[in-house]
Order: structure tokens, then sequence, then C-alpha cells
């Protein structure tokens, strides 16, 4: 029984490491630009078929293709910015969102048409085998323990740009006040940028590393959609929170998936987001400042 | 001494709205220069224009001899010129001190940064005491205290001030005229000052525009214009009461 | 009856003690300032007033009972205010701005509304009267139909003045009234708050840096400092009180 | 550019501010009742469908655009119309009251979703919306003793007051006549107390809170408005397609529920209309389109390319919407020769953090 337990909340920790995932992903745009990039699931869709190409088509290596994944989409995020996002800058938050809606259909329709990707579904290959580790009782994937370390260790990374660096902090003061910020001499349309850059290959990274879990397919980026109550539970706009609530819907629909009727499932996530709203109107970790009059 | 800051014939609009219609004015090196006007006279729109926030439709800004009209208002910071906005224009988010390194954005010189900070924590203690606190938490005063500490961190050659006094005690509006004094006294800092308190602004200035309508239709020293009529009673709010009874008459009429 | 009083009114956000067992009562018709330094806790004291924070300690009564709830509710006391930093509706006129001051004299109800009555035509009519009202005792007539988004600080200030007048309160509570306004406009602001006080009978509570306005129409003044009261009375003995002098008007230079 | 001479306080209140309006007004209204002689089967099927997206797309424009409260939800209040609709009409209840219900009911859903929504602002109301819409859906598929689950339910055609309105004229009168009332209700609501304060909320829910209005009431009274309507539409929909699914009422159905409120321009009740029709004609286009395309590309592909290229590149070019695009037409021709180039003239925008509102 405990071993079955500890069994479910395992894989509840590793699915949710790749929610965690596609929510730093949500989170990063958020607190760098106050506008949720509803083409953050099909970016890491997007970043995984490039893995998949550079695995299966060139033949490289698991970690060059993680390289070449996150530079590509690094790429493609700079030129989204400098070319769609750019000429929005400054306008309400809900045009940028409705934008990027735009560009999630571009990217999922697209990627339909590139012969060899199609609509089928792809097994990426990764160099973790497919041994198990035994804890109490419990049987893990090496491959999901290697999820679970990389998520932690790119999230730390991040946590650190953004509280110590002098790029990290500027991109947080250019989201909350652009007009400030460019009194201040930062250079708000680069910093914009690097953000944007920064997200798509975090999307490609998450979406390489979700590859084993779930295939690569052009529907892999819906998984963004459980993303977002994960992004909302922890708090929009802090990096630990996006882990917690991240954790959380993947502990959640594990134990709701075992012990809960069909259907179940699905949904949890979202009842669990609404639970903790009610409570918690910022999430768990959102800041609860109001308007200083 | 030379001019550092040079405006000819400049206008610009909020779109179709022309709120400056040819303002030219000289700023030279080293002093303090301040532009007197009403609400909506176009103050707040000519240093946005100077700062690169407005494109300016036409006309030239010139900053040291070179053309900055239409640049990006970041590399205008990077030449050496900041502005301190009007109002509580702070990151609200990021803690105090947090705010005042984004003052630094542009210095690479981690010494210097550091002795700046402590020269303006010795201006203001008030913020020192606050400095992990998010700023926007602050109450309006000290928000303004952020605004004008933060711009110094980026150690200006020109500083553009817009209302450095508003919502300040009476207190704090002598220490802060005071720092504008030091600052310019001491670093050789060039100042041009927007101010509603022109009592203060006058005292300090060496030289003064009046902007009504978008235009400039006076200039002089500080001193001179302190003494003209007009300015005495548009802006220094001394007049005779023969005018307003009058109106208060009126007044009263309206509101039956 | 006193008309309205503040008792022992405390507030701590985080470990920061905000306002620290302020107590003061201001008299039916009486211009009450108060004054002190920046982050003395007046504007704080106007939002627990407001109840858009809740105290930790004391009791706020007007008109002999408690004010309780939520802001709408202080509203329909008939008390108004205005905010230090403006906080007007943007993208709506001068004219709509007014007419939402009148929202507590309200008395249509949804289902009339949708189908627009005569009787919502009339009492659209009779809000429209009053606002104009207003209008012409401010001067506003030739912003009414501007959107505040374009209009210049000095005029905004004056539309919230007159938003707040067009809810007809008994109490106004007006955050620094003159800032960012020039000696001309001080000076039409000197003699609306005489003009509210003494013609339309509304008593006013403020806070104010500009010591010529405060001691020109105020009947008592109150200065604050780090959240305590230091002193009490009429403009002139404030002025002159040395805790005030030290702490917020400086020393003559 | 005409100029309005204002001489009574009633000019701000009428329907029309001028004549002009009314001649232009009247004309759309005659060419509508007309359109049954003068258009295909096929159009009017379309107008039909611009009709009900209009009413949703009205509905929602009330609670985005005038109110300032975000839904990603609505396709859930869509569905509860449908459904509504759909199981009286199998019980037999006739269409006046049934439509009633569905529009009653998801206004009760909307007080239900807008009571909890009520403390949360921004990205955390679109989230729960978008949470609500997900778990509805769930429970119409899993609800199958009810809803017939992922079978889904029929309907018949309409029945008012016993005649069957069988023929695509007499619906497409129904649906016209329910969206000139639900723009009338609206225009009244707008240009009443009620309206001024969703206004008010909008623009700083702080000051509209000091001036009297009660927030929790009147976000309420929006949710259930803003709902209601989107139930008539639903009701309609379902009758439109006659068969209703839970898939048709996804997360992406209120998607492009959203999308109707920013193409036609957030803040007006043309741009509600507007937007609806542009999103029923825009998959014509596409398809038109797409014998322009290479040969072999999948459709479903190709649709969602240009659908997305399309979206992307309207919000670029003309970030006020359709609405905004036909002001700045009307102002040509208004003013023509006399256009000044810099009127509608885009300035630099800075924007400002929304977190703290």
């Amino acid at each position: 029984m405990l071993g079955q337990s500890l069994q479910l909340l395992f894989a509840g920790v590793a699915q949710g490491c790749v929610y965690a995932l596609v929510a730093l992903g949500f989170v990063l745009i958020y607190k760098a630009t106050e506008t949720v990039n509803f083409a953050q699931g099909d970016m890491m869709m997007l970043g995984a078929f490039f893995g998949l190409t550079a695995a299966t088509i060139l033949g490289w290596p698991y970690w060059a293709t993680i390289l070449f994944a996150i530079t590509v989409m690094a790429v493609i995020g700079m030129g989204l910015e400098r070319v769609v996002l750019r000429p929005v800058l400054g306008y309400p938050t809900f045009t940028v969102v409705m934008i990027t809606i735009g560009i999630g259909y571009v990217i999922r329709g697209i990627v339909t048409m590139v012969p060899g990707w199609g609509t089928e579904t792809h097994a990426l290959p990764t160099p973790f085998g497919n041994g198990v580790v035994r804890i109490g009782g419990a049987v893990i994937a090496v491959e999901q323990i290697a999820v679970i370390g990389m998520t932690a260790a790119l999230v730390a990374a991040l946590f650190l740009f953004f509280r110590f660096a002098k790029l990290g902090v500027a991109m947080q003061a250019t989201s909350q006040n652009q007009l400030a910020a460019y009194y201040m001499g930062i250079p708000v349309q680069r910093v914009n940028m690097m953000i944007w850059g920064l997200s798509a290959g975090v999307a490609a990274f998450g979406g390489i590393l979700l590859a084993p879990v779930a295939f690569v397919h052009s529907n892999m980026g819906f998984i963004g959609l459980k993303a977002f109550p994960a992004a909302v539970l922890g708090g929009f706009g802090s990096v630990p929170g996006a882990i917690v609530g991240g954790l959380i819907i993947g502990i959640v629909e594990s134990f709701a998936g075992f012990h809960l009727a069909e259907g179940f499932k699905d949904v949890a996530a979202y009842v669990v987001v609404l639970a903790v709203l009610l409570v918690r109107p910022s999430g768990i970790f959102g800041e609860t400042v109001s308007k200083k009059v | 001494m030379g001019a550092v800051l040079e405006l000819a014939n400049v206008e610009s609009s909020y779109g179709p709205v022309q709120a400056l219609r040819g303002v030219s004015l000289t700023v030279p090196e080293g002093k303090i220069v301040t532009v007197l006007g009403a609400n909506g006279a176009g103050k707040t729109t000519t240093l946005k224009t100077i700062s690169g926030i407005i494109a300016p439709r036409k006309g030239q800004v010139k900053f040291r001899g070179e053309e900055i009209q239409g640049r990006a208002p970041d590399r205008i910071v990077r030449a050496g010129l900041v502005q301190v906005p009007e109002g509580r224009e702070v990151f609200p988010l990021l803690s105090v001190e947090d705010n005042l390194r984004m003052g630094a954005y542009t210095r690479r010189d981690a010494d210097g940064v550091a002795q700046d900070l402590a020269m303006v924590f010795g201006y203001f203690p008030i913020l020192r005491e606050r400095a992990r606190q998010e700023a926007g938490q602050l109450s309006g005063g000290q928000q303004q205290m952020l605004a004008i500490a933060r711009a110094l961190l980026a150690r200006p050659s020109v500083v553009l001030m817009d209302e450095p006094s508003l919502g300040l005690s009476p207190k704090l509006t002598k220490e802060i005229f005071d720092i504008i004094l030091r600052i310019n006294r001491e670093r050789g800092v060039t100042i041009l000052l927007v101010e509603q308190n022109a009592h203060m602004a006058l005292k300090v200035a060496d030289y003064g525009y009046v902007l009504e309508v978008g235009r400039i239709v006076m200039e002089d020293t500080g001193a001179r214009l302190a003494e003209k009529e007009d300015i005495r009673e548009f802006y220094l709010g001394m007049k005779s009461g023969g005018v307003r009874g009058e109106r208060r008459w009126k007044r009263k009429k309206l509101w039956r | 009856m006193t008309f309205f009083a503040v008792e022992n009114l405390g507030v701590r956000f985080g470990g920061v003690v905000a306002v620290d067992g302020v107590s003061f009562e201001v008299k039916q018709g009486e211009v009450y300032t108060i004054i002190g330094p920046n982050g003395a806790g007046k504007t704080t004291i106007f939002n627990l007033i407001g109840l858009i924070y809740r105290p930790t300690s004391g009791r706020i009564s007007f008109e002999g009972r408690e004010l309780e709830g939520a802001p709408h509710h202080v509203a329909e006391r008939g008390i108004a205010r205005t905010f230090q930093n403006i906080e007007l509706f943007e993208h709506a006129t001068v004219l709509q701005n007014l007419l939402i001051g009148r929202h507590r004299h309200r008395r249509t109800s949804l289902a009339e509304e949708i189908l627009f009555l005569p009787r919502v035509r009339r009492a659209e009519l009779a809000q429209r009267a009053a606002v104009e009202k207003v209008i012409d005792l401010l001067e506003l007539a030739h912003h009414r139909d501007s959107m505040v988004a374009g209009l210049p600080y000095g005029v905004r200030k004056v539309v919230e003045l007159g938003r707040a007048l067009a809810t007809e309160p008994r109490l106004i509570l007006l955050d620094e009234p003159s800032s960012g306004l020039n000696p001309e406009e001080t000076d039409d602001m000197a003699f609306w708050i005489e003009d509210m006080k003494k013609e339309l009978g509304i008593t006013v509570l403020m806070v104010e840096h500009d010591m010529n306005l405060v001691s020109r129409v105020s009947d008592r003044v109150l200065a604050l400092n780090e959240g305590r009261v230091i002193a009490e009375g009429t403009p002139a003995e404030v002025q002159s009180h040395p805790a005030v002098v030290e702490a917020y008007l400086g020393g003559d230079d | 550019m005409r100029f309005l001479f204002k001489t009574d306080y009633d000019q701000d209140i009428r329907l029309f501010q001028h004549g002009g309006q009314m001649f232009w007004y009247g004309l759309l209204a005659v060419v509508l009742i007309a359109a049954p002689f003068l258009v295909s089967e096929y159009v009017l099927s379309q107008m039909q469908f611009v009709c009900i997206y209009a009413i949703v797309g009205l509905g929602l424009m009330l609670l985005v655009g005038y109110t300032g409260q975000i839904s990603l939800g609505h396709a859930a209040f869509l569905a509860v119309g449908a459904y509504t609709e759909a199981l009286l009409q199998s019980k037999g209840v006739p269409f006046v009251l049934s439509i009633s219900c569905a529009a009653l009911f998801a206004a009760a859903i909307g007080v239900i979703v807008g009571l909890p929504a009520l403390r949360l602002k921004g990205i955390y109301l679109a989230i729960a919306t978008l949470a609500f819409n997900v778990i509805v859906e769930e429970i119409i598929t899993r609800w199958d003793a009810v809803t017939g689950g992922s079978r889904g339910m029929h309907l018949k055609a309409v029945q008012l007051f016993g005649y069957p309105l069988t023929s695509d004229a007499s619906f497409y009168y129904l649906c016209l006549a329910l969206t000139a009332l639900a723009c009338l209700a609206l225009i009244n609501i707008l240009r009443s107390p009620t309206g001024r304060a969703f206004v008010a909320i909008r623009d700083s829910e702080i000051s509209a809170s000091c001036m009297g209005v009660n927030l929790a009431k009147y976000k309420t009274m929006s949710f259930a408005l803003s709902a209601a309507l989107t139930g008539v539409g639903g009701a309609l929909y379902a009758h439109k397609v006659a068969f209703i699914t839970p898939e048709q009422f996804t997360l992406l159905t209120s998607i492009e529920l959203v999308t109707i409120v920013i193409i036609g321009g957030i803040g007006s009740l043309h741009g509600a209309v507007l937007g609806a029709a542009f999103i029923i004609v825009l998959p014509q286009l596409i398809s038109m389109a797409k014998d322009f395309l290479p040969e072999g590309a999948p459709a479903a592909g190709v649709q969602s390319v240009v659908f997305g290229l399309i979206l992307i590149t309207f919000i670029i070019f003309e970030p006020l919407g359709l609405y905004g695009r036909w002001i700045k037409i009307r102002t040509y021709f208004q003013v023509f020769p006399f256009y000044r180039r810099g009127t509608f003239q885009r300035q630099r925008a800075y924007l400002k953090s929304e977190r703290l509102r």
C-alpha cells in the first residue's frame, strides 16, 4: 500500500516536473513582459521536433540535440519578438495575448505541413535507457529521475538569474514600468527580445525533457493547458511557485487517476486550481500587493 | 561656457493635439535652467521630447552639438542625459535597493555605483531604512525621493527634473532644492528644472523660460524674472484682490 | 453628538506601524487639515476612513454611527474623497466621470434600465442637471465632453474634486488638493474649499503640504509624525509648535 | 466633420445622436429584413450564424470590453444555453419559455462563477474561468443520462407559438430579432447608471468603490448578464446546428469567442457585431484562398496557419479592432479633403504593470 502510494507519488512528481517546466516558460515571459504566452506549449512542441530531427535524421548525441534545439528555438523566439511582438510593444496585455494565440495556431499548422514531422507520433531516444531504481517498494525509471534533476537545476539557475543578475532584474523592471525603464536607460526592446529568446529556449528544453514521457506529436503543445493551472496555482510571476504548482498538479493527477473514477484525472488539475484560488486569489506564492492610492 | 543642450523650433504632439508649437531654448553647461508655465503649457512634453519618450514632429534637439531627436531613450541616457519623471514612476514590485540598482543600469563601475549609493542614502536616510521593501509600498513622497535618488545613480551630466517637489513636505522641499544646488555646484551637473513651486525654482535657477500654450513667451535670468510684474502675479501668487472679488461674485451666481 | 470622530486608530503593515493610536474629532462645518512629513501616515488614515485598509485597532464614527463594511458603504453614508495620485476613469469623458459620482443617488433598477422606461430617462436628466451644477461651480464647462486621458494634470485634479462633489457628500476628504497646481490654480482651489464649507455646508477633512493654503482655509490643524499626533490646534498654533517646525516645516535658512 | 450643437441634456441620452444616424441604421434594418429575398440560401445560413455569434459577442463584450473582466470560459455558458434548450425542447416546453430558461439558467451559472471571481484579477480570473470551462465540458461528457454524453443531442426546428420555423428565412428573422433586442438592451444598460458603474469598475476599481459602486454586486451582475446573452446565443446555436456534442464547447471555442471581441474592438458594441461577422466570414475566405496554395498540404494545417497569420497581422496593424478601422475610414471621408496625416498617428505607448490594479 505504502509502496503503491510512493509509486504514484513519484510518477506524479515526474509528470509534475514537466508541467513545472512549461509553467516556468509562462512565468518567465510573464515576469518580463506581463503577458501570458499562449504559444508556450506549441513552442515546446516545436523545440521537441527540432530535437527529434537532430537526433534521428542527423544522428546527433542527446546533449548536442538539446543544445541544438535550444539554440534554434532561442533564435526563433527572438525573431518572433522582432517581427511580431515589437510592433505592439506597450499595447495592453490582452492585445499581446491574442497575438500569442495566433502564433500558436501558426506553429501547430506549420508542424503538420513539414514532411517527416506531420501528424504522426514520434519517440525521441534518450541516453538514460530503461533502467529503474527501487526506493521503498516503488519503482522509478531513471528517465524520470533525470527529468526531475534537470528541472531542478534549471529552476535554480533561473531563480538566481532573476534575483541577482542585473539583466534579470532589468527584465522585471521593464515589465513593471516600461516608461521608467526607458528613463533609466534600459534598452527595453533588446531586453524584450532576450526574454523571448530565453523563454523559447526554456520551452525547447522542456519539450525534449517531455519527449520520453509524452512522445513528440503536433498536439503535444496542449500540455500547456495543464501547465496554466500549475503556473497560476503557484502564483503567476513566481519561479518557485511554478515548480510547486506543477508538482501539486502532477501529484494530484497521479492519485486521482488511480483512486477516482475515469474522467476525474483530466479535470483534477482544474478543480484544484479553482479551490486554491478561492482561498488565495493570487496563488500560493503570488504577490498579494494591492494598489496604493 | 557652451550650451550643453539646445532645442530649436521643436514641435511635438499627442496624436492630433499639438502640445509644443516651436520651442527653442538653450541650457548652458553647469547651470540650472528652469521652465515655468501653467498646467498643460507643455513643460512635461518638452522634457519628454528631450529624453526621447516622445519623438518631435519638427525641429532639433542638440545634446553636446549632436542631434538626438527621435533617438531611443536608452541611448540618450547612455549619452549622460537623465530625466526624473513626474509622479511615482518607480518599479513597484522591486525592492527599493533594486530600484536604485536599475538607476545605475548603464554603468559598469561597481565601485562608483557603491559610492553613489552611499551618497543618495545620505541624502535620503529613509531609503536606507526601507531598502528591502517593495517600492510600491512606499508613501507617495517617498516614491518621489526614490525617483530622484535613482536618477542620480546614473551619474548623469545633465538632469531633467519634472516637478521634484510634487507631494513633498515643506521641509523636504527645502532639502530637495538644497540637493539640486549641491549636485549642481559640487559635481557640475547641468539641470533643467520644471517646477510648480516657482518661488523655489527661481531661487536656485540661473536662467528661466516661461512656456505658455506650447510656446516660449519670455526668458531672462532667474533673479530678473522674479522681479517681473507678470511673473509675480501669475507664477508667484502675489496679486491684488480686486480681480478676485469680481470672480467670486460671478461664481456664487452660477451656483444658484 | 460628534460629527466625525477617530478614536485610537492604529494599523500595521507587516512589522511597520503606519498609524499608531491616532484620535481626533471633526466638527460639522469646519475645515480640518492633517499635515505631516512624507510617510507620516496621512494618506493611510484616509484609506482607513475609506475602509480600504482594515485598522488593527480603534474605531471611526460618522454622525454617531461606526463606519463599517466595504468602501461603497462609506460613500453611501455621504463621505466622498479625492486621491493623492488622481484616480479618474481614464477612458470616459469628464461628464461621465461626474455622473458616476451620482451613483449613490441611483433610484432605478436594472430591469427598468434595460427597457429604458420614461422613469429612467427622467432620473437620468435629473442626475445630469445635478452634475451641471458642479460643472458650473468648478468652471469645467468646456472640458465637459473631453476624454479624461488627454487632460492636463491641473484639470484632472479639478475633475476629481468635481466627481467627489457630485456625490453631494456631507464630509469630503481631500488628499493634497493643491499638489501639482500653480499658484493661480491653488487660489481657485482655496475658493472652492471655502465655497464647499460656506455655501454647500460640506465638512472638509484634508491632507495638504502648501502651508499658505492650509492657514488660509483651515479652522483646525492636526500634525502627525511617524503615525502619531504631535500637535493639534489653529493653523498658527500648529505652525509655531517646535515639534512641527522640527519634523515638518524645517528651520528657516 | 459634423458638429453637434447641444441644446438639451436629452441629446446625450437618446438612441440616435442625429438624423443621419437614424437614416443609416434604418437603411441597414431594411437591407437586413430584405436579405432573405436578396441572397442565396447559403449566405442566409451564414447570416444566421453571424447573428448568433453577434449575440454571444455582445454578451462577452459587456463583460470584457465594458467591465474589464476577462473570461476564457464563455463556451461553458454557450453549452449551458444549448443543452438547456435541447433538454427543454425534448420535454415539449414551448420555445419562448425554453429560451428564457436557457438565459436564466446561464445567468445563474454566471453568478456562481462570478461570485468566486470577485476576488480574482487579470490572469487569475482568466485561468479560473478556463478551469470552469474544462469542468463544465467534462460534466456534460460524463453526465450521460441527461446530456447524452459524447453521443450528443438532436434538436428539432423551433416551434414559435405553434408555427414551426422550418424555413431558413423564418429562423433568420428570429435570430435577427433577438440580435436587435440584445443590442437595444445593451445600449440601454450602457446609457444608464448600471453601464456607467461597469465602465467605472473597468477603469479603476478602487475609485469606483469609493464613489459608492458595490463592486461585488456589479461584477456579479455583469457576469450574469453576459452569461444570459451567451445562453441565448447557445440556444439559437443548438437549433442552428441541430445536433450538439461536448466537443463543440471546448476551450478553443472560448478562445474563438474572445477573438470576436478583440478583432471587433474592445469597448464597442459595433465591434462585437463586426467581429462576429469577421469570424464567420474568415473560414470561407480561407477555403477560397486554398486553391492558390501548394497541392498536398494538409487542409487543417493550412487553415490553422492562415487563421493564425490573419489574427497576428490584424492585431499588429489594427490594435483597435475593426470598429477602430471603420472610425478612421469614416473620419477620412467626413473631413475630406482636410484629413491630417497625424490624426490617427500611433504614439509610442508605454505599458505599466497591471498587477497592481
